[in-house]
């Protein structure tokens, strides 16, 4: 067949070099103008796509998709005191969240109690929760029915103590191990690539991910222990190829290091789960996520030689670019928010969350929170658009768009290998380089006006809206500091102390650090302290700054 | 201008959080600009940023806080610098920082805010324009 | 044998939008009561109609915006002729604010956008 | 020949298919309730190359730009020119509208979309009893060629483009008339003017019908009056918008939406062949306004389809060749009927989707609903915030980078088919009830709508149909926030003006222009032609409508 080119695009004023950057995506890619079936030549449906709930998995992971299950529509649930989140997570609940992500103040997730000198001024800072000790995790939790609701910890390099905290007062509920619902964030390989929450190198936090990974594959086979992340590094500037690239290299790292401890791969690999960012450019978006699940299947199922079809299963949590929203006229944020979120349902998310529209500059309110998760409900409920499985798939465009990110994909996959693997390559500043130099040129088309933003660079008004923040509030750290003195007053120091060697102990060996670690918070021992005394064996990593 | 000494900022980012985004593309922005870019990276206290910026002999600091701190870093970094005796270091800011705040901190002796979605030319232009 | 209810629909002034008084109709006419659809009309006119055919209700439908105008003149123009025993009731495009001065006018009960035919209808058959 | 997958392998992916079926069940376990679009058409749980195995490529989709125009009608589509974004405004006295135009204007908007207020539209003075309380509600009121001086002042007209919501035939062939002399008066040519009327005969007697409006025979002339002017004199003005988005706001089907406008423009068509024109100088000035109703996939084969179906029309039917004429070029607006009073920020969620699918539909121009259209009149914060819906569509989410992204998704095609099937069968039945004419005379047409806009509100209320805030996820102590759009003082205002130009005018010029209209009656000649030269000795919309309802009596539609 004979496809026309096209390509006589327009050429607007003196710079020509925007017009052909006008027709590409996010990631660089040239988008033809049109596409047809000559654009996937090698088509073939079998393999390519096959059948929602059937391997390659590329229309989906499950066989009716949202008309057997809606999404699980999961917001955030975090506000300063772990009572006031509690109070929020019930409240999130009621209006028709099925799951509730928790996010922790900046101390905690640097692994500080709130009485460190370094946490000062950031108690509850960030809209999150400040977790010390497991008195703070039982009032978060408490009246929360754990094997119904799942709970999203977005904890990283903590997340050893914050899993015994979550187990410990399961345990005082009654509930089982084994009917515990929930995700830990717990992706220390992004943190050293963008969110930087990184304390330890990451040869030893890699060591303490194992550890949950096998204690949660032994003892909680509903939990997800590790949610592999892309939101962040696609927030720290990665293109969505990146994102894709990157998330699904440090997955098959996780998956590499737990067959080297020992594990089985279909002992854990059914359980890992992803996290990625709904990006602005809609179609873009959706090729990501069907690429992600024909790549993951079958290295999953080809080079981890894994059998379970539910390790083969790419499974994805969304959030909506709070990047992309502006503090212009934030009523526009609604329309953003939810076209990123129909891609992200296009595009076959299992949980989605949609960020509040006044989120670019101030707390976001009750209001604005039930709006967001409105825009979902109106997708799921009267769209029409979850009557079929994948109703994208077969579109010249979106076939050939997911290729190209399959095989872009498979360069970065070999770059990454040829540095040595993730680690080697996070040693060596590769991520730091390729997503700085991403963000620049991100920024660089928005002030060259390459890239729209509306309100921002186009269309800008005068509107003045001031950023408000979650700021963290002084009294509340006063308290703290306060609740958590009297705290380790009224404790028993030598069992603490006992705890705590223990703790250095197995850290020093090759025994999972799991069990000490519940026993530790259960004496009331704080997370500050059992991080510190890992700070002491570990030491701290220090990456080399790029730019 | 030729054999002037380049500019140099001293580019920090204080506080915990990791959201280096901005201040990384800020530092290149200014080096692609002219001057001499001393990026401190993450987690700087006050202390080390002052220490920093004497040090390496600096005419400028820029500090990006996201996390909602800068009521308390900002006054301690013009409290150290004083206490230093040094007054010829221009401090300015960017992130979120409301512009409510932005009094108090000009109060204090900072020279400018860059709030999000700023034009790093602006910040150029700015530095160029006061020192 | 009871006689059925009798009812009056009518759109106010000019408005033009006439599928919500049609829905209304055909349900108020499913449930067992007689209807009398009038169309676009003035309160002169759906007064007189309503004296006319001896009817029970009289159920105004409006989206312009001219709720405030006409649809308390309908009432007023029934107790000037001495009625008080035709319900009028009002739906449409009707901003909140509007209706407890709607209500302090007279009009039995307003139903705004979105209200549902089973609650009208029970309205309409006194049964609620 | 061009089909997509040879036998061999529709036939080995039916086969898989059927027992992935098998394995699978219905695929509604968690609910039984059947998956349906909005029009009702059953959806399968997955679509593969088995649903599209009877289509062939050149024939059924070709090339944008090419026969049968399926996915597109222009070549490079939005990549060349995005869709126009065209903002409804209107309300009060003129010099009220005129300002909100040049506020749309000078945030962006790429055309004007004015609407009238009911008076207007039906035909009658603001000073007409039967107006009092509606003059300036739902849009600007026009009584005379002074008061479409004021509404246009400033704004040029020979780079706007302007859509005239005149709605029906007998507020067209006036208010149309006098934008036309208004344009000559500012000495801009007729053939330099861009800009649609509406002009619907349906739109009279089916839509906004009111007691004693003209019968359908004499509201269709008028309607085709406008047409074969603007044929001979003013060849760039899309004479007739067929008002698609009307009847499905009043309650039909998609499949209706588009049988009802392409059997109306049959009906033009023909008449004007009658008339004597060829169909290749008219055709390509037909266009369509259509809804964008809440079932994404559902609206975006619909569109598709209607291209198909059009295409096929006009080549079979009535053997154009123009391009121009085989292209079914749309306007879309968002369903004002999808909107809800509860809730009303939820409704920028609802629009952005629904002008999202008319963005991949392939829409020549789009009007997206203000939030708190259910409520009042749209604010000028919701006007602009739905102004920014569509450039963030445009601007950011790249959806314009490539022509029909959905092209080929197995889906979409074979919706698009089903959709294609379901219309002609449509065209069948009203051919064979003698045309739409006939059709609305006999209260087919009426009938249909009737039925399934009840049906739509039933299954609102049986919740088969959800609407989020209004039959599930309800806050019981909602408060509206909104700030509601309070019109302004239009009665006083008009009554003035026009009182000063009655008191003014020439009677006798006055009582000349009406026995011209009168005697062109009698003689069944083109209105346009008079209506034109008579709005400039300022006779007022209500004067013509008296004189038109005279000659050609008026209509109950048979509505309920």
């Amino acid at each position: 067949m004979n496809n026309p080119d096209y390509m006589e695009a327009k050429k607007y004023g003196e710079d020509i070099s925007l017009d052909e950057e006008l027709y590409r995506n996010l990631s660089g890619f040239h988008i033809k103008s049109l596409y047809g079936p000559e654009d996937i030549p090698k088509f073939d449906y079998g393999t390519d796509l096959g059948l929602p709930g059937e391997y390659p998995f590329t229309r989906g992971i499950y066989r009716t998709m949202y008309r057997g299950k809606p999404w699980t529509i999961r917001q955030l649930g975090s506000l300063g005191s772990p009572s006031e989140a509690n109070r929020r997570i019930r409240q999130l609940i009621q209006m028709g969240s099925t799951g509730v992500s928790i996010c922790l103040d900046m101390p905690t997730i640097m692994g500080r109690d709130s009485d460190d000198p370094m946490s000062e001024g950031e108690v509850g800072s960030c809209g999150g929760v400040a977790i010390d000790s497991l008195e703070d995790m039982r009032n978060l939790l408490e009246g929360l029915p754990l094997d119904e609701i799942s709970i999203n910890f977005v904890s990283n390099s903590q997340s050893p103590v914050i899993l015994a905290m979550f187990v410990a007062v399961a345990g005082e509920q009654g509930i089982p191990l084994a009917k515990l619902n929930g995700t830990m964030q717990n992706d220390i390989l992004k943190e050293y690539q963008a969110q930087k929450s990184y304390y330890f190198p990451p040869r030893p936090s890699m060591r303490l991910t194992i550890d949950t990974l096998r204690f949660c594959s032994e003892n909680m086979p509903l939990f997800n222990p590790i949610s592999i992340s892309g939101y962040h590094l696609a927030s720290a500037g990665a293109t969505p190829v990146q994102e894709l690239a990157f998330t699904l290299a440090n997955g098959f790292t996780y998956i590499e290091e737990g067959i080297k401890a020992g594990l089985s791969v279909d002992s854990f690999a059914p359980r890992l789960s992803f996290f990625f960012k709904a990006h602005n450019d809609f179609f873009e978006n959706i090729a990501k996520f069907r690429a992600a699940r024909r790549i993951w299947s079958r290295t999953i199922r080809e080079k981890y030689k894994a059998e379970d079809p539910r390790s083969w299963r790419f499974r994805v949590h969304t959030q909506t670019s709070g990047s992309s929203l502006a503090a212009q006229e934030p009523e526009n944020n609604i329309m953003r928010v939810t076209i990123q979120a129909l891609s992200a349902v296009l595009a076959g998310t299992q949980s989605l969350h949609t960020n509040a529209f006044d989120e670019a500059f101030s707390i976001p309110t009750p209001r604005s929170e039930k709006l967001a998760l409105r825009a979902q409900q109106i997708i799921a409920r009267e769209s029409g658009v979850i009557n079929t499985v994948d109703p994208l798939g077969g579109s010249y465009y979106i076939e050939a768009l997911t290729n190209e990110m399959e095989s872009v994909s498979y360069e970065y996959f070999r770059e990454i290998e040829n540095l040595g693997g993730v680690i080697s390559a996070i040693e060596k500043g590769f991520y730091q380089s390729a997503i700085a130099d991403s963000a620049f040129k991100y920024q660089e088309e928005i002030e060259k006006k390459k890239r729209i933003v509306v309100g921002l660079n186009e269309f800008v008004t005068d509107e003045e809206m001031d950023i408000e923040l979650r700021e963290p509030d002084p009294e509340f750290e006063k308290q703290k500091v306060a609740d958590l003195t009297a705290l380790k007053k009224n404790r028993d120091l030598n069992v603490v102390k006992t705890c705590l060697s223990e703790v250095r102990q197995v850290i020093q060996g090759s025994d999972n650090v799991m069990p000490v670690l519940i026993k530790a918070v259960k004496s009331r021992v704080t997370l500050g302290e059992i991080i510190n005394v890992m700070r002491d064996i570990f030491g701290e990593f220090r990456e080399e700054s790029i730019y | 201008m030729a054999g002037e000494r380049k500019k140099r900022i001293l580019i920090a980012k204080p506080g915990l959080d990791g959201h280096d985004r901005g201040a990384k593309v800020v530092a290149r922005a200014l080096r692609n600009a002219g001057m001499e870019v001393i990026y401190a990276g993450l987690h700087q206290t006050p202390l080390q940023i002052v220490n920093t910026a004497v040090d390496e002999d600096v005419e400028a600091i820029g500090l990006s806080i996201l996390s909602g701190a800068h009521k308390t870093i900002f006054p301690k970094v013009m409290s150290l610098l004083k206490q230093k005796g040094i007054s010829d270091i221009l401090v300015f800011g960017g992130g979120t920082i409301p512009k409510k705040d932005w009094g108090i901190l000009k109060s204090i002796g900072v020279g400018e805010i860059f709030p999000p979605g700023s034009d790093t030319r602006e910040i150029a232009a700015y530095l160029y324009k006061v020192l | 044998m009871k006689k059925a209810i009798r009812v009056v629909i009518a759109r106010l002034g000019m408005d033009a939008h006439w599928r919500g008084s049609v829905v209304v109709a055909r349900a108020i006419r499913d449930a067992g009561m007689e209807v009398i659809y009038l169309g676009n009309q003035m309160p002169e006119a759906i007064v007189e109609t309503a004296i006319q055919e001896d009817v029970n209700v009289i159920g105004l439908s409006t989206l312009s915006g001219n709720h405030l105008e006409l649809a308390p003149e309908v009432v007023r123009l029934l107790r000037e002729k001495g009625i008080r025993d035709i319900l009028v009731i009002l739906g449409g495009t009707i901003p909140p604010d509007d209706i407890p001065k709607l209500k302090a006018a007279g009009i039995a009960e307003v139903f705004g956008t979105g209200s549902s035919l089973e609650k009208i209808v029970r309205f309409v058959s006194g049964s609620d | 020949m061009s089909k997509l997958f040879n036998e061999d392998v529709v036939e080995e992916i039916t086969r898989k298919g059927d027992r992935w079926q098998q394995s699978t069940g219905h695929g509604g376990k968690a609910n039984d309730r059947e998956f349906r679009t909005l029009s009702g058409i059953s959806v399968e749980p997955v679509y593969t190359p088995e649903h599209t195995a009877d289509m062939d490529y050149l024939r059924d989709l070709g090339f944008p730009g090419e026969p049968p125009f399926v996915r597109g009608v222009h070549p490079t589509m939005y990549r060349e020119r995005a869709w126009t974004m065209r903002q409804l405004a209107g309300y009060g006295p003129p010099e009220e509208t005129n300002k909100r135009y040049k506020l749309l204007l000078s945030e962006g908007a790429t055309g004007i979309n004015g609407i009238f207020d009911y008076p207007t539209l039906r035909g009658y003075d603001s000073t007409d009893p039967l107006a009092r309380a509606d003059c300036g509600r739902g849009g600007v009121a026009i009584d005379t060629l002074e008061d479409m001086r004021i509404l246009f002042d400033g704004i040029p007209l020979e780079k706007v483009s302007s859509s005239l919501v005149t709605c029906q035939p007998i507020c067209n062939i006036t208010v149309q008339s006098m934008y036309f002399a208004n344009a000559r008066n500012r000495g801009v040519p007729l053939d330099k003017l861009t800009g649609t009327s509406q002009n619907d005969f349906l739109m009279e007697t089916c839509m906004a019908t009111a007691p004693g409006v003209l019968p359908p025979k004499a509201s269709f002339k008028l309607s085709c009056d406008a047409i074969e002017y603007c044929t001979k004199h003013a060849p760039r003005w899309n004479p007739i918008s067929f008002a698609g988005y009307n009847y499905r706001e009043s309650g039909c089907t998609a499949d209706q939406e588009v049988a009802f406008v392409i059997a109306n423009a049959i009906a033009c068509s023909e008449e004007m062949v009658r008339r004597g024109l060829d169909v290749d100088d008219f055709a390509p000035r037909l266009s369509f306004f259509m809804n964008g109703q809440s079932d994404f996939f559902e609206e975006i084969a619909k569109y598709r389809a209607a291209r198909r179906v059009w295409y096929r029309v006009m080549k079979e039917r009535f053997k154009a060749k123009n391009p121009r004429s085989l292209a079914f070029r749309f306007h879309v607006q968002t369903a004002g009927v999808a909107l809800t009073a509860q809730q009303p920020l939820n409704n920028i969620a609802r629009s952005a989707y629904h002008a999202l699918s008319a963005a991949l539909g392939g829409a020549q121009s789009v009007h997206i609903d203000g939030y708190d259209e259910a409520l009042c009149i749209p604010t000028e914060l919701s006007s602009i915030t739905a102004l920014r819906c569509n450039q963030i569509l445009q601007l950011e989410t790249r959806v314009t980078n490539t022509v029909d992204p959905l092209g080929g998704s197995y889906f979409v095609e074979a919706l698009t088919s089903k959709l294609e099937e379901k219309i002609l069968m449509l065209l069948e039945e009203m051919d064979g009830l003698g045309g739409i004419v006939k059709a609305t005379e006999t209260g087919w047409i009426h009938g249909k709508i009737a039925d399934a806009a009840y049906e739509y509100q039933n299954d609102i209320e049986t919740g088969k149909m959800p609407v989020v805030g209004v039959n599930c996820y309800r806050m019981d102590d909602e408060v509206l926030p909104i700030e509601l759009f309070e019109v302004p003082e239009t009665a006083k205002v008009q009554e003035k003006r026009l009182k000063r130009i009655k008191k003014e005018r020439s009677d006798s010029e006055v009582r000349r222009a009406l026995d011209a209209i009168s005697r062109c009656c009698d003689e069944d000649g083109n209105l346009m032609e008079v209506i034109v030269e008579s709005v400039q000795s300022l006779v007022t919309e209500g004067e013509i409508t008296e004189v038109l309802k005279d000659k050609y009596g008026v209509w109950n539609p048979p509505l309920f």
